[in-house]
């Protein structure tokens, strides 16, 4: 029934970066809440603020600046938790192609996600003040495809990974760490918020679906401490629920044991400092800012709140 | 005049194309009268209208002046009643049906009831000489029975009149004149009004009652010829005297039109 | 069956083109490999080597050449390392078992072949309203050209987000996607075979005065019957790769998309080359599977041999 | 409310012009022809922008014609830059190497009835590989730039004009071979004079299907690799950032691209294959 | 005999098609001379051989038996020096090239030199009488004015012998005597040796010097009439009783090879 149904959009194919929610599922946390969650993988041509805004969905995952664009675009989302506290997202790049830092990028080919993944960096650029259009004093940006290829193939000197994902597959591929050398945007000032989740602000009107919602952040939460702490188990989980069946659950428990680095800060709760910092990042974007003003109401803390009691 | 009915009469029968290279004059002012029981044979040079009369007559084509009566209705009216069978040129079957399929299919269409068709479909070929035939493919057979079978179809549903255009002009002689002589055979005994076209002389002089001879640019009739021939025609009648004097006198008709060209 | 010494020979050309480009196309990965693993590999850094062509790399390290038929994440997988891969996962595991390709060639088949039904039912009743009306003839003809030009892959999501927000998911959504694709081919071979009657066949059934109707089931779809196979057997290839184009964006959860996609993610290139070549057997099966329903039914029509 | 009962007496008047202008003594005029589809589109799109403001759906996921046509008008030069390194570079390239390519093999299969029986069935099992199987391979292999996307449209197009060519290869008729034979001429004089100009009604409906194919897989193969320039990279982009305007802005481009590029070739087979009954 | 020399001269000629309904006779012990100058017509019922006969003389056929030489060389060296024009039963112009460009296309093929086409071209459609036609396309043109430009195209390369396999099949009479009595001025005009294949008797009497009657299953040779009608033959000749004695002749030996049927 509507008072205890939950749909939650992914932002990508099932892996163990949403281990905290499949593991609330595979270990009953839902159920003991009384609620029938149903979790919607992405894949490369899903935006999932689309899907929320299209009653697909009750809730999604989302990086916060893609978010905050959204929510610029008329599409009025809200931040009800935030279980990734720390970003996993940086530059990898070769060490011979002669890059030691950030100064270097200029002249370089760097890969970077779009598809409303592309802010963090653009803003990260723009603060430097490097072009991102090419040519000797600017990065020619590669809109990177969802593999490793183009630093392998060496068409990109530096292309964007995970920490917990692409970068292991680059070693996956055989390259040796000390091959590499890596831009954190953590390390760089520029972090921007990862993976929270999103609702859309008219439901928040709705008692019923707040109380949904404290009952789903509060399982999920707890699906999340637990896979921190059971990373081989949750790696299981994960490979239980791929479908496509070409997931190895080495991969994925190494995935858990990165992911949950970057979750371990995080009671769900969103801490406003760093949300503060992800929106100066993002309204720092030089000409072409991601956001123009101050989101107002872009997050809540009613749900954290009633959850974390 | 008296005694046998006007079954096709046309007056002043006006039909013009309008074309890309402008107007195509194919019929001007035709008059005609065939009456029931005749045999009536067209002939002229390519494109002077033949086609095209038996159309208007078929209520396939729309004249654009003139009157012309089938059976003393519109012939759009006596194509509702169903009141000819109409023989093309090419065989024309339809190759997903066998010979007897073929010739159900006007039964189908008009309604026969089912439990006539098998009698109908061995009369007509046996009409035709095709009996044994019925469960064979059209490409099973050759270009002369395909054209008998097309024939046959026309003739199964019993209509009246019969209206022919070069149904054997494909092919060859001696398999033409096989059918020529069948075709009289049948004529003779189901006394139908058959109106047929043709670009062989001797064809239309042994089959007719009466020849009509064309003329293009406009189509017209030039000279309608009233055959002295028997009834009764043996091939061998093609070598008498008389067969070579219509021939003769149809020749020069033709040769009449042409020379204005 | 006469095809088939000329098919081997062609295929056996191409795996020999095939065998001799895995060595230039995999050689620059397997030297930096090599080297890593503690082989003697000239010149000696990558930065060197990329200015060498593969094959100029191969002559210089021709005991490299055997390893670049057995590596981990080829470029350019050698065939029987694709092969390998399609035995173990089509024979190799239990048909239910998610790591089956069989399992994923039935997830992918299954709206192929309802999204085919769809769009070849969509495409017959529109090529029959084209001919039979001059005003769809007119208007929706050009259009429906134009709806080929539009790009499937930008439009799919939008489409299954649509669905999703009526409370529409699972296979129908793929199944639109695929009928999208597979109704052109099927609406131009049929306004093409309902208007292959002559005029004198047509003209035939107006001396009998025939109905539309009547005329349709007797001339004008019979005679359609080979532009209708003609179109179904490209229709389904289309409706194919539909629903593969179309299981990306519906969630990569299974199906031959999904390994595709997941499989080029994760770096297993063997992943992605089984699916692609099971997709273009499966498809090749359908074709296979339509023309001999052609041939049977020609038969019965008795215009094969014609 | 208003906005809905509004669409739907657009609907119905737009279809009863169209009844009339169709069946109207007027309709074999040129202009007729144009206005008839004309007249459809415009109907839909009225009705799609009354659809949109009656039922208030969210431009996030589906925009009003007019935000459309804003953004074509306002994005001017990043439309024409997509379009340059789409359709000018990816597909028109891919388009040409394709084209070349299956006439170069159409022409050596045709020359033994052994390859044409062995290659037909090769090409139509390659030409079953998936272009979401394809373009990432292609453009692990050549890169992300155009040069991977004309490889995808050239792989695309090939099957299509191949088949179209051999079979019109083999269309002459046994009189007209016959004819050659008499004049006692060799392989390349029949080739030119005979075997190709018969072919051309073929070989353009192969270059038809193409015309589509070319563009559609120019922009899907972009989704896997691209420059930060190109119709597929904005549309995806522009998807992402939830600009669907934007991304309606590049199909319609995409479509008016596809429509020209066919209707182009429409016209040139018009001139070249004036002679065959179809289209006199 | 001594004086004209021998075109074609075939020995005990067989051929044998292998079908799948098994072998056919197409041509069983064919024995014929045909001299420099003669005007040789074929006639004979559907499927004895005639195509078939003028195919092997122009080595479009291999024969499986027998002997054959034209111009005292095998058929395929003839062929090779361009010794014969052939004209089919249709016209079969490319529809792609202008009448002129079709007559052009075998001076292109056999590279005669670019400068003397035009002068052929127009020579060639004068002899057919199509002058003032050379830039219309073979559709705009009708069907006997196609069957002469065809004729043009296999004169224009001036070969001495004619292969000629029903060209007048499809036309109808008016135009079809016509272009008799114009071939038959060309072939006095220009000496040539013609191998004519027909189904018309009259056609056959008209034209030729020699009628070669055929008969099928296996084709064979039945009879070989010379005809002793004068070089010289207005239209009118046709209803001598020269003329219809030989046509009476060649009748009798075609129901004779019919019969048998
Ligand atoms: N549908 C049409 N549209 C335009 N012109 C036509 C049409 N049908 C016939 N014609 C023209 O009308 C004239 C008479 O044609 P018709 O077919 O009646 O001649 P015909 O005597 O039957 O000739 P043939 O002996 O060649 O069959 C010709 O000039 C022809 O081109
Ligand atoms: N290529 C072939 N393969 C098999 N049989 C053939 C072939 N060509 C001709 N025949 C058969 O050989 C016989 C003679 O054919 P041919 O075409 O020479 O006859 P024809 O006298 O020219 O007949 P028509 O008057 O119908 O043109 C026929 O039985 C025919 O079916
Ligand atoms: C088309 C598309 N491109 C990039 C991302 C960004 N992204 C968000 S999570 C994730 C997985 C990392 O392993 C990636 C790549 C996306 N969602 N869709
Ligand atoms: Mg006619
Ligand atoms: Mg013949």
């Amino acid at each position: 029934d509507e008072a205890n149904e939950v749909t939650l959009q992914l932002q990508w194919v099932t892996q163990s970066q949403f281990a905290g929610y499949y593991v609330a599922q595979d270990k009953g946390f839902y159920e003991a809440e009384g609620l029938d969650v149903t979790i919607l993988p992405g894949g490369p041509d899903i935006a999932p603020p689309q899907v929320l805004a299209g009653g697909g969905a009750d809730v999604m995952l989302n990086w916060m600046p893609s978010a905050l664009a959204a929510r610029e675009k008329g599409l009025p989302v809200v931040n009800i938790a935030q279980p990734y506290k720390t970003s996993g997202l940086m530059l990898t790049c070769w060490k011979d192609s002669g890059i030691t830092g950030v100064e270097d990028f200029k002249g370089q080919t760097i890969g970077v996600w779009f598809f409303g993944n592309e802010y963090p960096f653009l803003s990260w650029m723009s603060k430097e003040g490097i072009s991102t259009d090419g040519g000797e004093d600017g990065v020619t940006v590669l809109k990177q495809g969802f593999n490793v290829d183009p630093l392998l193939q060496r068409e990109a000197a530096c292309i964007s990974t995970m920490t917990y994902n692409e970068y292991g597959q680059v070693l996956d591929a055989g390259v040796n760490p000390d091959e590499l050398i890596t831009f954190k945007y953590e390390d760089q000032g520029v972090a921007t918020l990862e993976d929270g989740m999103w609702v859309l602000e008219d439901n928040l009107n709705d008692p019923v679906f707040v109380d949904k919602m404290t009952r789903f952040v509060r399982a999920s939460m707890k699906g999340w401490k637990y896979a921190e702490e059971n990373a081989e188990e949750a790696g299981a989980i994960i490979i239980e629920n791929d479908e496509t069946g070409a997931q190895s659950e080495e991969a994925q428990v190494r995935m858990m044991q990165e992911v949950a680095k970057l979750t371990a800060g995080s009671n769900g709760a969103l801490a406003e400092a760093d949300y503060q910092r992800t929106v100066d990042t993002l309204l720092a974007g030089g000409s072409d800012p991601v956001i123009t003003k101050q989101p107002e109401g872009a997050w809540t803390s009613v749900i954290t709140d009633a959850a974390l009691k | 005049m008296s005694e046998a009915q006007s079954v096709i009469r046309a007056k002043g029968l006006d039909l013009t194309f309008q074309t890309n290279d402008g107007p195509v004059h194919a019929l001007k002012g035709v008059d005609l009268d065939i009456k029931q029981g005749d045999f009536v044979s067209f002939i002229g040079p390519s494109g002077c209208g033949k086609t095209t009369f038996l159309r208007v007559m078929a209520d396939l084509e729309q004249p654009t002046g003139g009157e012309i009566t089938v059976n003393g209705v519109t012939p759009e009216q006596a194509r509702k009643a169903r009141a000819y069978g109409y023989v093309f040129q090419a065989a024309g079957l339809y190759p997903w049906r066998t010979i007897g399929g073929n010739i159900r299919l006007p039964l189908e269409i008009m309604g026969v009831p089912k439990s006539e068709h098998a009698e109908r479909v061995a009369k007509v070929l046996e009409l035709v000489e095709l009996s044994g035939f019925e469960r064979k493919f059209p490409w099973q057979l050759s270009g002369g029975m395909q054209q008998r079978a097309s024939i046959a179809r026309a003739l199964s549903f019993d209509a009246d009149i019969l209206l022919m255009d070069e149904p054997f002009g494909a092919l060859d002689e001696i398999v033409r004149d096989h059918l020529n002589e069948q075709l009289l055979h049948l004529w003779e005994r189901t006394q139908k009004t058959i109106a047929f076209v043709t670009h062989s002389i001797p064809e239309a002089v042994y089959l007719s009652t009466k020849i009509v001879v064309m003329s293009p640019r406009p189509g017209r009739i030039t000279d309608v010829i009233e055959s002295t021939l028997p009834r009764e025609r043996p091939l061998e009648i093609r070598e008498s005297p008389e067969f070579l004097a219509i021939a003769h006198r149809v020749r020069e008709g033709l040769r009449a039109g042409h020379s204005d060209e | 069956m006469r095809s088939i010494l000329p098919v081997l020979t062609v295929v056996a050309a191409i795996l020999g083109i095939w065998l001799l480009a895995v060595i230039p196309m995999n050689m620059h990965l397997v030297a930096d490999q090599g080297q890593r693993d503690g082989l003697v590999v000239q010149p000696e850094t990558p930065a060197e080597r990329q200015e060498f062509s593969g094959l100029g790399l191969a002559m210089r390290n021709p005991d490299l050449i055997p390893l670049t038929y057995n590596f981990k994440r080829p470029r350019l997988p050698s065939p029987q390392q694709v092969a390998g891969e399609m035995y173990d996962t089509i024979f190799g595991k239990k048909i239910t078992s998610k790591r089956s390709l069989v399992y994923h060639g039935w997830v992918t088949l299954a709206p192929t072949l309802l999204g085919f039904v769809i769009g070849t039912g969509l495409g017959i009743l529109l090529a029959v309203g084209i001919v039979y009306s001059r005003v769809m003839d007119r208007s929706v003809m050009p259009w429906a050209i134009v709806s080929q030009t539009i790009p499937i892959l930008a439009l799919a999501p939008m489409v299954i987000v649509v669905l999703g927000s009526m409370g529409i998911q699972g296979l129908f959504p793929k199944s639109l996607i695929a009928a999208y694709l597979s109704f052109f081919p099927v609406v131009v071979g049929m306004v093409k075979g309902l208007r292959s009657p002559s005029g004198m066949q047509l003209d035939l059934l107006r001396t009998y005065h025939a109905s539309n109707t009547q005329g349709f089931w007797s001339l004008r779809l019979p005679a359609s019957l080979p532009y209708l196979f003609a179109s179904l057997k490209i229709g389904i290839s289309a409706s194919l790769v539909g629903t593969i184009v179309a299981e990306l964006p519906t969630g990569a959860r299974a199906g031959f998309g999904a390994r595709m996609l997941v499989g080029d993610q994760y770096g297993q290139p063997l992943v992605s080359w089984a699916a692609l070549f099971a997709a273009a057997l499966t498809a090749a099966a359908l074709v296979g599977l339509f023309s001999a329903i052609e041939r049977i039914t020609l038969k019965r029509m008795g215009m094969a041999a014609a | 409310m208003m906005y809905v009962l509004l669409a739907f007496g657009i609907w119905a008047a737009g279809w009863w012009l169209n009844l009339r202008l169709s069946n109207g003594s007027s309709a074999e005029l040129t202009a007729v022809k144009i206005a008839v589809p004309a007249i459809f589109g415009l109907t839909i799109v009225i009705v799609w922008e009354l659809m949109v403001r009656g039922f208030e759906v969210n431009p996030v996921i589906l925009p009003a014609p007019t935000s459309v046509l804003a953004r074509l008008a306002d994005e001017g030069s990043i439309l024409w830059a997509d379009f340059k390194q789409t359709v000018l570079k990816g597909a028109l390239v891919g388009y040409i190497i394709g084209a070349i390519a299956a006439f170069a093999v159409a022409i050596l299969a045709d020359r033994s009835e052994f390859l044409t029986r062995g290659i037909l069935p090769v090409g139509g099992f390659m030409a079953a590989l998936p272009i979401v199987g394809t373009a990432p391979i292609l453009v692990k292999w050549l890169g992300s730039d155009w040069e991977s996307k004309a490889a995808v449209v050239a792989v695309m197009v090939f099957f299509p004009i191949l088949v179209n060519t051999v079979a019109g290869l083999k269309d002459t008729n046994a009189m007209q071979r016959d004819l050659m034979r008499t004049y006692a001429a060799g392989y390349w004089p029949t080739l030119f004079k005979l075997r190709l100009p018969s072919a051309a009604p073929f070989i353009f409906n192969g270059l038809k299907i193409g015309t589509t194919l070319a563009l559609i897989g120019a922009i899907v193969a972009e989704f896997f690799g691209s420059p930060t320039v190109g119709m597929g990279f904005r549309i995806s982009t522009s998807f992402g950032q939830l600009a669907l305007d934007m991304v309606w802005a590049e199909i319609v481009v995409a479509a008016l691209a596809g429509s020209a590029f066919y209707g182009a070739m429409t016209w040139v087979e018009k001139r070249v294959t004036f002679w065959h009954p179809s289209q006199r």
